[in-house]
């Protein structure tokens, strides 16, 4: 069995602090989109922190990650900085894809985020390469692929993972399945059982309360332990919740889905406050401790959005710029 | 009585007057049913026609395309909604190989009365994977019709008219007029596949525009006018099959052409129509043919640059009047 | 329980006939082959026959069914006539598709038999989609899928089988597992279980001999019972094994597979041989019946050969019709 | 010392050489390895590199094409080998909305230095689903270089340039040429991309061809010497990137051209070409621009109508000469 580490009281600060820091990001993004300041729109993270915070703890940079259209969650936790990622999402030369990105293609290269990707599923193969280089290249990176339960009706998924099956691939599918792919019921949409679809190519297939950060974690930690040995690929259900629409737009979703339903998730099952209370229970942090970190991040991200906002655009030269990449020689 | 209706109402109109007309056009694709779309398009046809009518899928284009395609082989006529066009590429095997193709494989035994709904256009800050135009790849492709609706009463007209044609067709309307409206007429009619529009008659230069670039040819055509200058505008409304002599008549009546089209400028629609207009008026041509597509660039996120991608009705003005007035757009 | 027929002595002919056509078939197009009659290459089925034969004896006419690369065998099986069959695959104009198939795309609507397909897994929507036609129409016709095990591989299948389990289609997804995808093991390139897959998606799966033409027939007749029911879809797993090369050009062959395994199978496990002697020994038909039978058929297929290698070829005004079908009005 | 190689074998030296020198390329595809590919392309290569860098993949072309775009982002160089170019379809989404688009997108941050080999090419006699030339449909996607190999001197310069790319680059091998032998230098050598090659010069007409069809436009232009018309034969050898100057000068010079292409006509490659280069050309040509495609219909099985899809010397000719003749090809 592979070594993992228990995490300590920092490791319980930085997810409590990641988690905040992506429920303030999305709320800042929220309101840049209400206020109009926002070109398009945005798919909100915001109920899902538990997730990406519990899965990219476990990672290190040099880990591989794929992102969604939902994905500014998995960039925060990867790492990302508040400026560039708002300056991204208003299409400022300073954001990490220099605008060109936008919300649905931001990357953080240098945190080993390969991109958020609008086409569902599209990463799929890209994650499953990533752990291809790993292995070709000698290395004990691992690729974790992050999409949602919309997404396992691409047949993508079932070409890749056979082939990292066979291949033994370094590779984490990571399925957050919270119930919805856009105004459609998951059980509308999805026959059988995931995690059968998974074992099917002979992947250890597991399922985890996706609102639970340390279950995520410890889970995430033990399978990236076993990727690195050579045991991957390996697949995770992760049960969680979006609280806002499908994207920033959607408002009136009655429809849909209840405000029961919502309210449930959102009093009930909050990643956040539940996590909170554990720390505080278990006497790893103070009440003004928490509350100190949540405000320190607010005040971090209206700084960011207020200097992404004055940031400015790229220069229009830079329309046919990145088309091709250059070529040394 | 006239009436106004949007291209979404249109559009939502012409499937429910063929759904009633006949029982085996039926909706498939994601999100059809209770949301409409995420457009909202296709709004209060589930409440009519029930699910069985109005399918929703899962996120599975390839999978519901080739569906589509069985249904449609075996007696059914399938109207494949196709959420946005850049997911074309997705369904580009079943549409292409097996749609495409099945007529003329089976020496025209079977038929694949399909429809393929989707859109095109970009300005809508949904960066590169959800802003494309791709028509000009299905037109290459033998086999495949494609309509290229450019405003409310176009894409209504069309649309019934490709539910009823027994061939594929994919039909591409513009993201950004859905609440463009027009004069709909409430009587039933019908737009023929292959009969160009002259959108507004002129003596000085044929403006040849598909879509989304109908609008911004009228709008040039207006600048030009201010100026003395007389501008044709001619929207092709299918480019296949595509009215080449209504065209070519106008070139040879104004001897000078520009083709516009929001798809890609390289190996895309201009440079088909161009290259035809070349061809075959090149005795009547004044002035070289000037194609104007979008650049040859992944559409980007920022507004700034995104807007930069796509003709504009002053760009075309400049380049027609550099035409008109015998000034060199690219050089001797 | 819906109510299955169980064969008859007519039956078990009219399969040891079929069988004995397919097998006549494809020597007969392998010989145009190998005298360079043939345009292009072609995909023997022989070996294969009882999947064919057991499964279409157990459907009508009206029941649709798609075929592959390798798929002389499905429409004989089906009921195509010779003629129009060798002059489809010499191009000419009394072809099932007037020449413009060829082997790779032969068809015969009047027998239900939507075409062969050069796409690997390339027929899976359109089987499906003849399954959601009879439902819509409110018919109980059943639609087939043949494939082969390389095409379990394609993602396709997948997203047709999740809608067909969603929306209880009448479609059987027919799996002939012949050991081999070109010149690659079946086991090099497929990671877990077929039928598991299927099973993931909530499709009941089974495992057939497919070199045993009555036991492919009576699960046939129970599924398509059951499908006409509205019991469907189901999947089929076939064992079988092709005897020559993945195409006519396939010769040598043993850096993929060995004589002896070849040989073993002609041996030991052949379709025609195997239920010939049975016939024998229930006393269903006497040695000179059965090679009547089979003499009758080669004297077919020669004359059918004599009559398309004179048969004409399309006119050349043909090349551009049929790329559009005619409207009405 | 000269020799001579088939197209085959010498796809295989860049290959190999290439692999041998940077240690990230590998090959991945369907039968590559053991079996080397249906057309026995890489023999031996597996024997070389072993099954790590000559990796067998299932039936998966969409599958196979997404991770090597995920291999090539994080620091290999994957040659992915599309056993026919009619697959194309399969992996259109994961080369377009992926791998083309993964830099622009990134503002520049990430690479994908890939290269899909695949072929084209009809009259082999393998029907609609295994003769498609497609190479228009990834040219007119931005991001993507396409080149077009026309000889098996060309086939290895070009490949090893590709594999050298940072970016993803297509490259067609013409299937019916597997076999046809070129001299091939034993040193080292690579073909850099957008550098026209002038394959014969010539006076009277330029002859613009790709790939297959620049051997049909040498045996033209064979044809026409012998009446005395003195054809120049241009092989762009990459479409994306385009020598467009070296085409308009030889336009220039001989104030007529043909565009000679495999892909479908419409709305392809020869359009592309033709209306670039009546667009800036203009003042110089003395006849309209002809182009010459397949036809515009899915390839039939049957070799008497397949062998009339395709361009021949003689059409190709025969329309040379009338353009010289100042005859008419489509009527005035
Ligand atoms: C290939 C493709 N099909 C459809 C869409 C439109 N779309 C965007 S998000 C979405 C729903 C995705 O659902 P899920 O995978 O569960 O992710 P969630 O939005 O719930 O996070 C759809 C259908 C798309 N972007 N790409
Ligand atoms: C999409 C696609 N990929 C690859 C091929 C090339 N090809 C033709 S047959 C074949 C093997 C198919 O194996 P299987 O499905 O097991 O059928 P079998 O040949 O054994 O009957 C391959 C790879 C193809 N025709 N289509
Ligand atoms: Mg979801
Ligand atoms: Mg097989």
């Amino acid at each position: 069995m592979p070594k993992i580490t228990k995490p300590n009281n920092d490791d319980y600060i930085r997810m409590y602090t990641q988690m905040v820091r992506i429920r303030a990001f999305e709320d800042n993004a929220n309101q840049l989109y209400l206020s109009a300041k926002m070109p398009g729109l945005t798919h909100m993270y915001t109920g899902q922190e538990a997730v990406a915070v519990g899965i990219c703890e476990a990672l290190e940079d040099r880990d591989k990650i794929t992102s969604t259209h939902r994905g500014h969650g998995h960039c925060v936790a990867k790492g990302a900085d508040f400026k560039q990622m708002f300056c991204e999402l208003l299409g400022k030369e300073e954001g990490y894809c220099r605008g060109k990105g936008g919300s649905m293609h931001i990357a953080d290269q240098s945190h080993g985020n390969l991109g958020a990707n609008a086409i569902v599923g599209g990463s799929m193969g890209i994650a499953t390469g990533a752990a291809l280089t790993a292995k070709k290249l000698g290395k004990d990176d691992v690729a974790v692929c992050f999409f949602g339960d919309g997404a396992t009706a691409q047949g993508l998924w079932y070409e890749v993972m056979n082939m990292a099956a066979l291949w033994h691939l370094p590779v984490i599918y990571a399925c957050e399945n919270n119930g919805y792919s856009e105004y459609t019921k998951t059980d509308e949409i999805a026959a059988g059982s995931l995690t059968s679809r998974a074992e099917a190519f002979g992947i250890e297939a597991f399922q985890v309360d996706g609102q639970d950060v340390l279950a995520v974690n410890k889970l995430t930690q033990q399978l990236v332990a076993r990727c690195r040995n050579g045991e991957g690929p390996f697949f995770i259900e992760l049960e969680t919740y979006r609280y806002h629409g499908h994207h920033v737009g959607d408002i009136n979703r009655e429809y849909y889905r209840s405000r029961d339903e919502e309210a449930a998730w959102r009093e009930k099952r909050d990643p956040i406050t539940n996590f909170g209370n554990w720390l505080l229970k278990e006497g790893v942090a103070e009440d003004t401790e928490l509350s100190e970190i949540r405000n320190a991040i607010n005040a971090d991200a209206e700084a960011a959005v207020a200097y992404a906002l004055d940031a400015h655009y790229p220069d229009l030269s830079e329309v046919d710029m990145h088309v091709f990449a250059a070529n040394s020689g | 009585m006239t009436r106004e209706l949007t291209l979404s109402k249109a559009v939502n109109e012409a499937l429910a007057e063929e759904m009633r007309r006949d029982e085996t056009v039926f909706i498939i694709g994601e999100d059809v049913a209770e949301a409409g779309t995420p457009f909202k398009i296709l709004s209060g046809l589930v409440e009519e026609f029930g699910t069985d009518r109005v399918m929703d899928t899962p996120i599975a284009e390839p999978g519901f395309m080739g569906i589509a395609v069985g249904a449609a082989i075996t007696g059914t006529r399938p109207v494949v909604d196709l959420m946005f066009g850049d997911f074309l590429y997705l369904v580009m095997d079943q549409l292409c190989n097996q749609a495409a193709k099945t007529h003329y494989m089976s020496g025209g035994k079977l038929n694949v009365p399909l429809v393929l709904r989707t859109n095109l256009g970009a300005t809508r800050r949904s960066a590169a994977q959800h802003s494309q135009s791709l028509h000009a790849l299905v037109a290459h492709v033998p086999g495949l019709k494609v309509a290229l609706p450019s405003s409310a009463y176009e894409a209504k007209g069309l649309l019934k008219t490709a539910i009823r044609d027994n061939n594929p067709v994919v039909i591409f309307e513009d993201k950004l007029m859905y609440q463009d409206t027009a004069v709909v007429p409430e009587e039933e009619y019908l737009i023929p596949f292959g009969v160009a529009n002259i959108k507004r008659e002129g003596r000085d230069i044929t403006l040849v525009a598909t879509s989304s670039m109908v609008q911004v040819a009228e709008a040039a055509a207006d600048i030009l006018a201010a100026e003395g200058i007389s501008a044709e505008v001619i929207d092709p409304r299918t480019i296949v099959p595509l009215d080449e002599d209504t065209i070519l008549n106008s070139v040879r009546k104004t001897s000078r052409a520009m083709v516009i089209d929001e798809g890609h400028q390289s190996f895309g629609v201009t440079g088909e129509i161009a290259s035809r207009i070349s061809e075959k008026a090149f005795y009547h041509l004044d002035a070289p043919v000037i194609r104007m597509g979008a650049m040859d660039v992944p559409v980007p996120f920022s507004p700034v640059l995104e807007d930069i991608t796509v003709p504009t009705a002053q760009g075309v003005a400049d380049n027609a009047r550099k035409l008109v007035r015998g000034e060199l757009v690219h050089g001797a």
